[in-house]
């Protein structure tokens, strides 16, 4: 309080006997707290080129610079940042958005040069630069640089409480597994705006999913429009390079998911949902698209085999302007999308929206018509201009073990039970078989077990060679499927089928898998023949892998089609086969094997078909 | 003989370069202590003087560098008046009258030069220095006066040796006075805080110094060096009874300046105008006062 | 340190003594300045080096550009260098001086500081922290004894160029140039 | 007379931040100041509308440099106003102690100043010291000594660290015991009281003609205060009391600035006790699709200068499209100053200048 | 809604016939009025009271080829309810020459914010005592802060224009 007086601030004197309290750096340290923003780093493992943080920086101190010795893969593009000291101001955007959490700030914080040019370097972590990181002992303050840091210094990290983005996905509406396994009713339900809107928010335009997309489709693009609620623009971008959405929504493979840069912390962008959105919010695809067939050009090309793959190629290229027509054995559009995946996943109705669309614009279906024997495939090639064959595995694989004649197969299940009359199914199941066929058979048994045997006790039971983490199926396929439970019996391969004294199925008799790929990493499973196991089962159905049908080709055309090692027809970049004028695509030529991949294929050979024409 | 006398007048500078830098160095030390800082080395100024004369200096005209020269070496004549221990070189001549003449000749000196500098910074600096030379010098003449009719001589060297014999001048009340009235006006006459206002950097930028760089800087602080000696040993001299070895002197030199940097450590700045108030009413009344006294009892 | 050197003291005390009296030049320039007054205090005290703010440039031998500098800056910056005696060292704080920094875009503010006046030291960060100003002194005394703290060397040689430069943004500068142009 | 043209600063050891008067003296006295700022001009509100809001945060800080932290609160409190966000409890509170901390901060370096510019080094040395003690725990939540980035829209960057509460206590308690240093040496001191007293003297009705906030207004005898008008943060959960002199010279003004420095530091502790658990922060939108929509918000908040206010504009897109801010230097430095420097001596100049606690970035922007 | 501002609201609408008053919530009061209508609002609201100019802020509607000015007005009080009120009188003015009269007479510290936008948006105030320059020293072809004045693009072509002295030398 107030009390002037000129005696008392003498007291401060006492000071002189009082130890300093300045610290005597360099002589004696200080270290700078936990959460200390210093200087950069990178783990270049975990980095997946992204850019965010670049794109968030507001100095513009990090640029993404090609390091050719990446490689470039799926998810993962083969750039790194780089930072300028002379810009950076040390906010830690950068690290509060990067979605794998791979920029990080130590606590390192000297840097001092004559050269300017020494302030921009490409941050890395210690495993890739170890000479650069010394251990605390080795380290010395006043030789600190970009070059001399400390190892495990790390000071401001990300926190996925606090980041930027939203790791959590808006959730998808799901049919409880108690309530869907009884029907087939449709079990996802679909966003309606505002989660759309609000899951299409979590983009961060990083566009690593457009390039792990085979067809290349302009994802952050389509999902921005679906954020501004603009579901018409949205399907115009998606249209660009993929003429199914309504089916791509649903049953696509999403690649996408898997590279987003979110996924890997968190739960990807729901790509497909948003996609399936933008298709569905949509009744009127002609008016909202307002897409025209090109200029006529006289042209004619034959499609065989309606399926993914053939209405893409069927939609370019009418767009194109030449006249196209589509033969399909099945009654219905779709191919294997028709008769594959299981109405619960993908309704008949959806598929018809896509193919009515591609109607609308000029397409001519020549439906229920099998090449080879209604029209042969020689008269397609005279009377057309081109012609492309998208036919697809038509024709399941067998395990060809003891009694395998008893078996069902996997395709014709499926078919039979979507577009024709439902087969009667056993009350114990056993599928064989670990991919996503397996688990529709599976999981559509059980739904035909709970409605033909209702409330009886009645069991799905699979068997894979390939143990939990080597199974093909997607994540979500298994996890759903054991939500509904289905027993899974992985890493276990079929021996025989036994029968009872009635020639009916008992059961099947499996052994352990050794291992399933060889050391080159090819499909050659070995097993131990001595473990076994018993599985009871009324009904086995075997679901391991589809095979082409080349039947409608006559045989020296056929002997003229040249395969790839992986028994798959050769195409050049194109996309046409050995045979003049002959393209192919979809599943007899890519290894993927599903829809997108398909898109993918068709947009080659229709740009090549279009090349070829003119 | 005289060689004799020109050896000391040699030991005598360079004892009082040494003694005057090292209480530079020493109140950076001790200021930083009261601080809570450690400070430089004691050898800094030295350094500084060392870089100082390392570097190239700018001049801003013959009046600028005479000015300095001038300035120091007056510092350097009343060096010669002032008997350190035993040791005086002209103590035969002059004494206090020309030591109190000699002593302004240094303040005249860096107001040429700074003159000759021509910013108006220097000018201000320059009338603070001259206000508060007129402010300080009313006192010290007083005091002087005292001491001079209490000993009845004006030759410090005969001072120094009747305290010798009558003991130290702070025991007679007359000159106590003087005394504390003296130790008033030294941080005034050693631009010490509350009297720090000649160079002041958070006001006038340095002041008379602000263009002075170089080896003008290098002789500006030997003569600062100078100052600080001269005061001290002046104030010794007269009131603390000198001594017989350079040693004790010195010591008793330290003690003072320590004081006076307590005082400089726990103290702003005045203004111009309420330092020379205060140092018209308190040094000068004290003196004033032991003036009377000494004439009436004298 | 070798402060407490003698042999080096005498052989070459302009160095040494260059190095341990630091007086330094500071403009309050930018956002670095924040941090001189806890370097030059009780918890870091810079005065252990020998490093102390000086009033003026006549007496400076360390000039301290604590940040990002405006066009308005600029001017009084090149006149204070200037008037520094030689030999004298520049040391540029943070990010801003080098490459613009936080203010690339600002209209006002020079991006490069030594397209203006050499630099003999740069310090990473924003701002650099008082441990960093003594590590980078601790730099310069190395620079010092190596000769590479030569900024001023090359002010007079290139200084046509400088004074070139300088007068593109400010204008022409009402001060006649500090060395006569050698090489035009 | 002869009258002197004079420049005081822009450089100038004196002198706080890069700020310049043009004096025209007559002898000692000043017959005519010029305020002539710009020295630090880098046009942020222009920069600000070039960026996203996002990236606004690490720039908004940095209009001034003495205390970073109310310009990140002001920044963050008009975008939660115009794109409706709300803040969790906790982070209130969390608010509330850092900016009362930042205040201290604040108040310390402006008593370094203040102590500095009367050559008063031990007390500027022991101020300074003090606040790197404060910059410490700044270090320790924010992980920057300076510039802390850490209070966004949604609540705050990140959470309080183990044992938090403890280190704050500890530091507010150790220079709580130097308070007594202080006051004897410099708020008591003799020649302080001389120095100061009566110099730049401004009426309570000047005051408010000229636009005066802040301490320059309180130390005019009126009780004003943001925090207390409009209660923002957490303000309004504790009991304090807005400290107020009616001197209106240069010792009321740093008197007020001592004893808000001690209000502060209670604030602190009671708000430390009452801190609820809970959640930091609720998520932003992604910054990439963040757009606001069209509206416009004029926020304030008590710095430890006085009222800041911001003015913010948002044309519904991701960038603001004017910001425009109200600090509390700005007047000070240019209206007040200029009157108050008038037939002062020249040795005042300082002074007065840091007795109105002016920090010229803020004016200059 | 406070009292405060409803009062005034009906106050203010009783005087002046053609301005726009709105109250938003947390006591924010916008009247936009035309330009000429400005000095006689601002001395009505003085004379109320609320006599602290907390600020002049300038906003270029390019769009609409439009300068809008800001006045933000408070009351120095300790009545909590008056003082919490923010007014925000609001006019437009065209872009080409624009000019408008000091509130100075008014308001005594609005000197240096209509200085500041006259720098920055070349806003003339007539009657206002000293346009000089405040912040700038170059001069610029557009007020800088115009919404048509590109930085990106000036740094561009000034700063980054001027050579590094090293390449310079290595040039020539």
């Amino acid at each position: 309080m107030i009390s002037i007086s000129a005696l008392k601030p003498f007291k401060a004197v006492k000071y002189l006997f009082i130890k300093p309290k300045t610290i005597r750096y360099p002589f004696e340290l200080k270290e700078p707290s936990m959460r200390y923003r210093g200087f950069h780093l990178n783990e270049w493992d975990k980095c997946t080129g992204c850019g965010n943080c670049a794109d968030i920086c507001p100095n513009q101190a990090i640029q993404m610079i090609k390091i050719p010795e990446l490689e470039s893969k799926s998810g993962c593009k083969n750039e790194r940042p780089q930072v300028d000291y002379g810009r950076c101001c040390f906010c830690g955007l950068c690290i509060d958005i990067c979605p794998p959490g791979s920029l990080k700030l130590t606590r390192d914080y000297f840097h001092i040069h004559f050269d300017p040019k020494t302030f921009v370097f490409i941050p890395k972590d210690q495993e890739t630069e170890p000479e650069k990181y010394v251990s605390s002992e080795k380290y010395s303050v006043l030789k600190a640089s970009l070059s001399h840091r400390k190892r495990d210094y790390d000071g401001f990290v990300s926190d996925l409480k606090y980041a930027l983005f939203e790791p959590k996905r808006v959730t998808m509406p799901i049919i409880a597994p108690e309530k869907r396994k009884l029907s087939f009713i449709e079990q996802v339900i679909g966003y309606n705006k505002e989660e759309a809107r609000k899951e299409a928010s979590r983009c961060l335009e990083c566009k690593l999913c457009e390039e792990a997309c085979p067809a290349h489709l302009k994802i952050s693009d389509y999902i921005q429009a679906i954020y501004e609620d603009k579901p018409e623009e949205s399907l115009k971008k998606i249209y660009e390079d993929n003429p199914i959405p309504s089916i791509c929504g649903r049953v696509c493979m999403a690649y996408c998911e898997d590279a987003c840069s979110l996924s890997i912390r968190g739960e990807a962008l729901s790509i497909r949902w948003l996609k399936r959105y933008a298709a569905d919010t949509i009744q009127d695809f002609a008016t909202a698209l307002e897409l025209n067939p090109g200029t006529a050009t006289g042209k004619r090309v034959a499609v065989i085999g309606a399926g993914p793959g053939g209405l893409s190629v069927a939609y370019f290229l009418r767009l194109k302007g030449h006249n196209v027509q589509v033969y399909d054995a099945l009654p219905g559009g779709g191919g294997t999308m028709r008769t594959g995946p299981p109405v619960y996943r993908l309704p008949l109705e959806s598929i018809d929206k896509d193919v009515h669309y591609i109607r609308s614009l000029g397409v001519e279906f020549i439906f229920n018509t099998r090449i080879g024997k209604d029209v042969m495939f020689e008269d397609l090639l005279k009377g057309n201009d081109a012609v492309f064959i998208a036919t697809g595995n038509t024709k399941s694989r067998s395990t060809k073990v003891n009694n395998y004649e008893k078996c069902e197969l996997a395709l014709e299940f499926l078919s039979d039970n979507k577009i024709g009359k439902p087969r009667k199914v056993g009350k114990e199941i056993i599928v064989i078989g670990g991919g996503n066929v397996a688990l529709d058979v599976a999981r559509e048994a059980l739904r035909l077990q709970n409605i033909q045997h209702p409330g009886e006790n009645a069991a799905v039971k699979t068997v894979s060679l390939e143990d939990w983490d080597e199974m093909p199926a997607t994540r979500e396929e298994i996890r759903e499927g054991r939500e509904e439970k289905i027993q899974f019996n992985p890493a276990w391969g079929p021996k025989e089928v036994i029968l009872d004294n009635n020639g009916n199925v008992k059961g099947l008799l499996c052994k352990k898998v050794k291992s399933v790929f060889n050391g080159e990493g090819r499909f050659a499973p070995s097993f131990y023949e001595e473990k076994e196991m018993f599985l009871e089962g009324d009904m086995i159905i075997e679901a391991i892998g589809q095979v082409p049908d080349f039947s409608f080709i006559p045989d020296h055309l056929l002997e003229e089609l040249e395969f790839t090692e992986r028994k798959k027809v050769k195409v050049d970049e194109m996309g046409m086969t050995s045979i003049q004028k002959v393209f192919a695509g979809g599943d007899i030529v890519n290894v993927n094997l599903d829809a997108v991949t398909a898109i993918a294929d068709a947009k080659v050979a229709s740009e090549g078909i279009d090349r070829f024409l003119s | 003989m005289v060689m004799n006398t020109i050896l000391e007048i040699i030991i005598i500078i360079l004892l009082a370069a040494i003694i005057g830098l090292f209480f530079l160095g020493l109140s950076r030390k001790i200021m930083a202590r009261i601080h809570w800082r450690y400070g430089p080395p004691i050898a800094q100024p030295v350094i500084d003087i060392i870089k100082l004369f390392n570097q190239t200096s700018m001049s801003h005209g013959k009046l600028f560098n005479f000015g300095i020269i001038f300035s120091l070496s007056g510092s350097v004549v009343v060096l010669l008046f002032l008997p350190l221990g035993e040791m005086c070189p002209l103590s035969s001549s002059g004494g206090l009258l020309v030591i109190l003449y000699c002593m302004l000749i240094a303040p005249l000196g860096l107001a040429l030069s700074g003159g000759e500098a021509a910013n108006p910074i220097t000018s201000i600096g320059i009338s603070r220095k001259f206000l508060l030379a007129f402010g300080y010098e009313l006192p010290l003449l007083l005091i002087l006066l005292t001491v001079m009719t209490h000993f009845n001589t004006i030759s410090i060297v005969d001072i120094v040796n009747m305290q010798l014999q009558t003991g130290w001048s702070f025991q007679h009340l007359p000159l106590l006075l003087s005394g504390i009235a003296y130790i008033l006006i030294l941080p005034a006459i050693l631009d010490l805080r509350p009297f720090e206002l000649i160079q002041a950097p958070q006001e006038i930028s340095s002041g008379p110094m602000i263009e002075y760089g170089g080896k003008f800087l290098a002789l500006a602080t030997i003569q600062h060096a100078f100052n600080v000696f001269i005061s001290l040993s002046l104030f010794t001299n007269l009131f603390l009874g000198g001594a017989e070895n350079p040693g004790y002197f010195f010591l008793k030199m330290l003690i003072v300046f320590i004081i006076l940097l307590f005082v400089n450590a726990v103290t702003p700045r005045f203004r111009i105008e309420q330092a020379i108030k205060f140092l018209w009413r308190w040094p000068a009344l004290l003196a004033f006062a032991g003036l009377i006294i000494v004439s009436v009892t004298g | 340190m070798d402060r407490n050197k003698l042999g080096k003291w005498l052989q070459s005390p302009g160095k040494m003594g260059q190095k341990y009296s630091l007086h330094a030049l500071y403009f309050c320039t930018g956002c670095g300045i924040i941090e001189i007054p806890p370097t030059i205090t009780a918890r870091w005290d810079a005065e252990r080096f020998g490093v102390i703010p000086v009033a003026t440039p006549r007496q400076a031998n360390l000039f301290l550009i604590t940040g990002y500098v405006s066009v308005k800056t600029l001017r009084p910056i090149i006149r204070s260098y200037e008037q520094m005696p030689e030999p004298k060292f520049t040391v540029g704080f943070g990010s801003c001086p080098i490459n613009g920094g936080m203010y690339w875009d600002s209209y006002n503010t020079i991006k490069h500081l030594d397209k203006y006046i050499p630099i003999d030291g740069w310090i990473a960060g924003c701002m650099p922290r008082p441990e960093a100003v003594f590590v980078a002194v601790t730099h310069l005394w190395t620079l010092i004894d190596k000769g590479m703290a030569d900024g001023y060397k090359k002010y007079r040689e290139d200084y046509h160029y400088y004074r070139e430069n300088q007068e593109k943004i400010l204008g022409k500068l009402e001060w006649p140039p500090l060395f006569s142009s050698k090489k035009m | 007379m002869r009258e002197l043209e004079l420049y005081f600063g822009p450089q100038h050891l004196g002198m706080v931040g890069n700020f310049s008067i043009t004096l025209n003296v007559e002898g000692d006295r000043i017959v005519k100041a010029t305020a002539n700022p710009g020295f630090l001009h880098r046009g942020f509100e222009k920069l600000m509308e070039q960026r996203t809001w996002i990236q606004n945060f690490p720039l908004v800080c940095r209009i001034n440099v003495v205390e970073p932290d109310h310009m990140e609160l002001i920044y963050a409190m008009a975008v939660e106003k115009l794109a409706g966000i709300e803040v969790p409890e906790r982070a209130q509170f969390i608010r509330s102690i850092y900016l009362e901390l930042a205040r201290v901060g604040s108040h310390l370096f402006g008593l370094w100043a203040y102590a500095n510019m009367l050559g008063f080094d031990t007390v500027a040395n022991w101020a300074m010291y003090h606040r790197d003690l404060v910059l410490d725990l700044f270090e320790e939540i924010t992980g920057g000594r300076v510039y802390h980035i850490y209070i966004w829209p949604g609540g705050v960057r990140r959470d309080f660290p183990k044992g938090f509460k403890d280190k704050i206590i500890n530091t507010l308690h150790t220079i709580g015991s130097c308070v007594p240093d202080y006051d004897d040496t410099f708020f008591n001191n003799r020649i302080f009281y001389k120095r100061s007293k009566d110099i730049g003297k401004i009426t309570h009705e000047e005051a408010k003609r000229m636009g005066a906030v802040g301490q320059v207004l309180r130390a005019t005898g009126m009780k004003q205060d943001i925090r207390k008008i409009e209660p923002y943060a957490a303000y309004d959960q504790v009991d304090w009391e807005i400290p107020v002199r009616t001197g209106g010279d240069a010792y009321s003004r740093i008197w007020v600035v001592r004893d808000e420095m001690i209000e502060s530091v209670r604030m602190i502790l009671k708000l430390l006790d009452k801190m609820p658990e809970g959640e930091v922060y609720n998520k932003i939108p992604n910054p990439f699709k963040w757009n606001i929509p069209d509206n416009e918000a004029y926020v304030r908040c008590e710095s430890s200068r006085g009222e800041l206010g911001l003015y913010l504009v948002s044309n519904g897109e991701n960038k603001p499209y004017r910001a425009h801010f109200r600090t509390p230097s700005y007047n000070h430095g240019l209206t007040i100053l200029e009157k108050a420097l008038e037939n002062e001596s020249i040795a005042d100049v300082g002074n007065i200048m840091i007795s109105l606690y002016i920090t010229a970035p803020e004016i200059d922007r | 809604m406070n009292h405060t501002g409803t009062s005034l609201k009906e106050n203010l609408l009783s005087y002046f016939d053609d301005i726009l008053v709105e109250i938003s919530d947390e006591h924010r009061l916008t009247i936009s009025c035309k330009k000429d209508s400005v000095i006689t609002i601002l001395s009505s609201l003085n004379r109320n009271g609320y006599n602290h100019l907390a600020l002049i802020s300038c906003v270029d509607w390019i769009k609409d080829n439009e300068l809008e000015l800001v006045y933000i007005i408070s009351a120095y009080t300790e009545d909590s309810e008056k003082g919490k009120m923010n007014i925000l009188v609001k006019t437009k003015i065209a872009r080409e020459k624009p000019e408008l009269l000091t509130v100075m007479s008014i308001y005594e510290n609005a000197e240096p914010y209509e200085r500041e936008l006259h720098e920055l948006y070349g806003i003339n105030f007539k009657g206002h005592p000293r346009l000089i320059p405040l912040l700038l020293e170059r001069e610029y072809e557009i007020p800088p802060f115009r919404k048509d004045f590109d930085t990106r693009k000036y740094v561009q072509d000034v700063f980054d224009k001027i050579p590094f002295v090293e390449d310079k030398k290595g040039r020539k």
